[in-house]
């Protein structure tokens, strides 16, 4: 247990979120959702259908590299289901999880990966949402993760709606946060952390009304994550 | 019906202003070599198409030779950051982005490829994306339900990089196809290039990936993806990749 | 996880109102000795689709299980002729055609796929089908240019037969697919009915023609498109083609 | 020379309309058409691209059967271009010919698969058109056979409009028609018939000016035709 990282932490805390889910998918530059899917389907929910851009279905023992979207995970799945079927699948609502990530994300779950300041005349021209302004509104739930929680990534209010739609949670380093209402509650803190840091970290005022603390990584999770992620790639997005 | 050319040749059919679609995806077997072919040619004010894509906008953006992009994400990967060049354009006002959802790229050439001029699609509703890039509605006409209208864009050029294709031009793709089926087909003329032409017995066997149908020109590029990954011949190059990014140079 | 259901089943689980799209093309690996078992239920008033098909509607229309058809195409080919119980049972007003082009029940359940309500289509301007089938048409928000529009069929199953599955629902499909790609995807459940089911391993070695992904239940049902062709199974049995259509008994 | 049947001519005279042609397409129960484009690629068109509804791609020593959409059209294709690709293609105006077939052909080329009688309350419900509504009207040319030439096939305007488009030819066993200003003119009249045949046989009256009589089916033409379809398929729909 000494050696448990605040990836760890987020990896798990985004896996246990896929326990009775009957598919998730994640797409580019996703190493935690990646970890977290292979992860589930080791220790949570062994019928989960794992989705991502290659193609590759189910894929099982890829070695990781830094990229998602690569032929490692794709070239032992027995079938294909393409990037377009995945975005069909949500559309015709039959994806259940997507997973995306953003530069800034609000009080209401709106998430932002276009620009910082006026669109047309952007600060910082950032890449863009990818999937995210499709499959926010038409995946049943949509999990988002962020690798940093300071006041400038959990803004009040984003600067550009690049999406908005489904998101159920956020995972941040320090806590989970549920969408109830429309708004972002917090839900789980991590062991580690305290209310104060997630307060003092966050630009919207939070309902930390009956929030629980995270399990802690489990020796079993331990154990499987640590088979699936070797090198632990899921540090690098820290 | 021999489709094989030189690179050059090809290369100076492509015009200004014309809209180019790439295949592959990222740092996946994506067309690297062509863009630094065009990036070294008169060939300016391009609008380029692809979903998810780094290297290629990268190096065009960093030749002045963009005027529009369409896509949905456009970074590298993991270490390697944001494209800066195409940042540094975007922020400078030198190219104009039409931002996309993946999934509206694809309904575009969806479009294209139906000959229909628009293709209907579910999501981006609620999204400053819908009235920011103007995106239109439409009724459905049965229901009256409003929904989000994609409009086509008809590349001129489809530009795929594969491992092996025949001078007809079928082609054989080992690992994730991305979106080169929907490129290959929307696109006015697909531009193949490969890292090695096969004969003629070699799909006798196996069905290509690729039908010749959907193919224009075929053309032997070997390292025609790198410093990208394509599967069967070779990984990333990641000191080429930094050496672009910190020198800054086309090739 | 485990898909393996038996064909009385699947078979119950149908609806009388029930939309359902068979795969196969005419005689072509059709699911015919499935619509053999739900002529023999007591399933009614079905609503049939697939671009062009023979004895699957021949059947079900002697046994008066349909209501409404959707289709391009109804006939078997060559010396076998027309499909006369389906002929008389529309003569007589007891079915209802959807009269479509092959393309426009694809455009349909390309629609159903895509999740939205209608798919603006090329062609079928001039045919008296558009009137008297009340396509509607619907006007480009970019141009204001007219185009049909086709409205979405999502059939309650979609039922395909195929030579080989596993327990998953991955497929091998020998020979022509058809439109077998799209009914899976299009269907709110999709039923494979197999010649075989495979162990687990099979597909390591090579890609499944349909994934687990787009399937609900899987059948082992050989010779389940008999008396019509299965690749690498049969041929023809043109003896029990004729028998059923001078006959006209249920098996 | 002394063996040549309607047949022959019929299949040699819709090959020739193909010389100057990329690719052409055949659908279901269109003996004529497939042995046809075979013909030309072997004679007078070798690279006419050949696709058909099985998503084969210029198949080669096919063994024919009375269908025209089974595997053994599909088996030898290196490559797969569905019935949907074809579709599409045409739609988007690169399907050079499309083969259609019909009940009924009227003066203006529009045909009729649908019914006969009253739409709603048919004397004779017909198969339908299959892709003849979309193709009509959206590939290059659609060449039209009919395997019977009487007044009850050629008639002044058809029952029903199944579609109308872009036919150029109609061949039937007896000439050939040509779409010419948006009507049916007498285009080639085979060596063995009779204008006066033809007139009689026809409902619309026929502008026949400057008709030629077609060359009859070359030795090189038989001797590829009895290669293709040794068992003369080509006579059974006739």
């Amino acid at each position: 247990m000494e050696d448990i990282r605040i990836s760890d932490m987020m990896v798990v805390s985004l896996a246990r979120l896929l326990k009775n889910k009957e598919n998730a998918f994640h797409g580019v530059a996703s190493i935690m959702p990646m970890v977290a899917i292979m992860l589930s389907r080791k220790v949570h929910n062994k019928e989960l259908t794992y989705l991502n851009i290659t193609g590759g279905v189910n894929i099982e023992d890829a070695e990781l590299t830094i990229s998602t979207d690569g032929n490692n995970l794709f070239q032992s799945s027995k079938s294909v289901v393409k990037l377009t079927d995945i975005f069909d699948l949500s559309a015709r609502n039959k994806l259940d999880i997507a997973f995306l990530s953003c530069s800034q994300v609000d009080q209401y779950g709106n998430i932002n990966n276009s620009v910082i300041g006026n669109y047309h005349n952007p600060k910082v021209r950032l890449p863009g949402g990818a999937g995210s302004a499709v499959l926010l509104p038409t995946a049943k739930e949509a999990i988002v993760w962020k690798s940093k929680h300071d006041t400038r990534s959990f803004v009040e209010n984003v600067d550009f709606i690049t999406a908005k739609g489904n998101v159920s949670y956020v995972v941040t380093p320090k806590c989970i946060f549920k969408r109830v209402d429309g708004k972002l509650k917090l839900y789980e803190l991590y062991p580690f952390e305290t209310l104060d840091s997630i307060i003092e970290n966050t630009s919207f005022s939070i309902d930390h009304e009956g929030f629980s603390v995270s399990l802690p990584p489990t020796g079993e999770e331990m154990i499987a994550l640590n088979q699936i992620d070797p090198d632990r790639l899921r540090d690098s997005e820290l | 019906m021999d489709k094989i050319r030189d690179i050059n040749e090809v290369i100076e059919m492509m015009k200004s202003n014309d809209i180019i679609a790439f295949g592959g995806n990222v740092l996946h077997r994506s067309p690297i070599q062509v863009a630094y072919h065009i990036a070294n040619s008169n060939i300016k004010d391009l609008h380029i198409v692809k979903t998810a894509m780094a290297m290629e906008i990268d190096i065009l953006a960093l030749s002045k030779s963009v005027k529009k992009v369409s896509a949905g994400f456009i970074s590298y990967e993991g270490e390697f950051g944001l494209c800066n060049n195409y940042r540094k354009a975007v922020q400078d006002g030198e190219i104009q982005v039409q931002e996309h959802a993946c999934y509206s790229v694809i309904a575009a050439l969806r479009a294209a490829i139906y000959g229909i001029p628009f293709m209907p699609i579910r999501g981006l509703l609620g999204s400053d994306l819908v009235h920011t890039m103007d995106y239109k509605t439409v009724a459905d006409p049965y229901t009256g339900e409003e929904i989000v209208a994609i409009q086509a864009i008809v590349p001129d050029w489809g530009i795929i990089h594969v491992q092996k294709a025949d001078r007809f031009g079928n082609c054989e793709i080992i690992g994730p196809m991305y979106e080169d089926d929907i490129v290959c087909r929307a696109a006015k003329n697909t531009i193949i290039t490969c890292e090695e032409i096969v004969g003629d017995e070699y799909f006798k066997d196996k069905k290509a990936d690729i039908s010749e149908v959907f193919v224009k020109y075929v053309v032997e590029l070997p390292k025609g993806a790198s410093p990208g990954y394509c599967p069967g011949y070779y990984g990333l190059d990641k000191e080429k990749i930094n050496s672009f990014k910190n020198k800054g140079t086309l090739k």
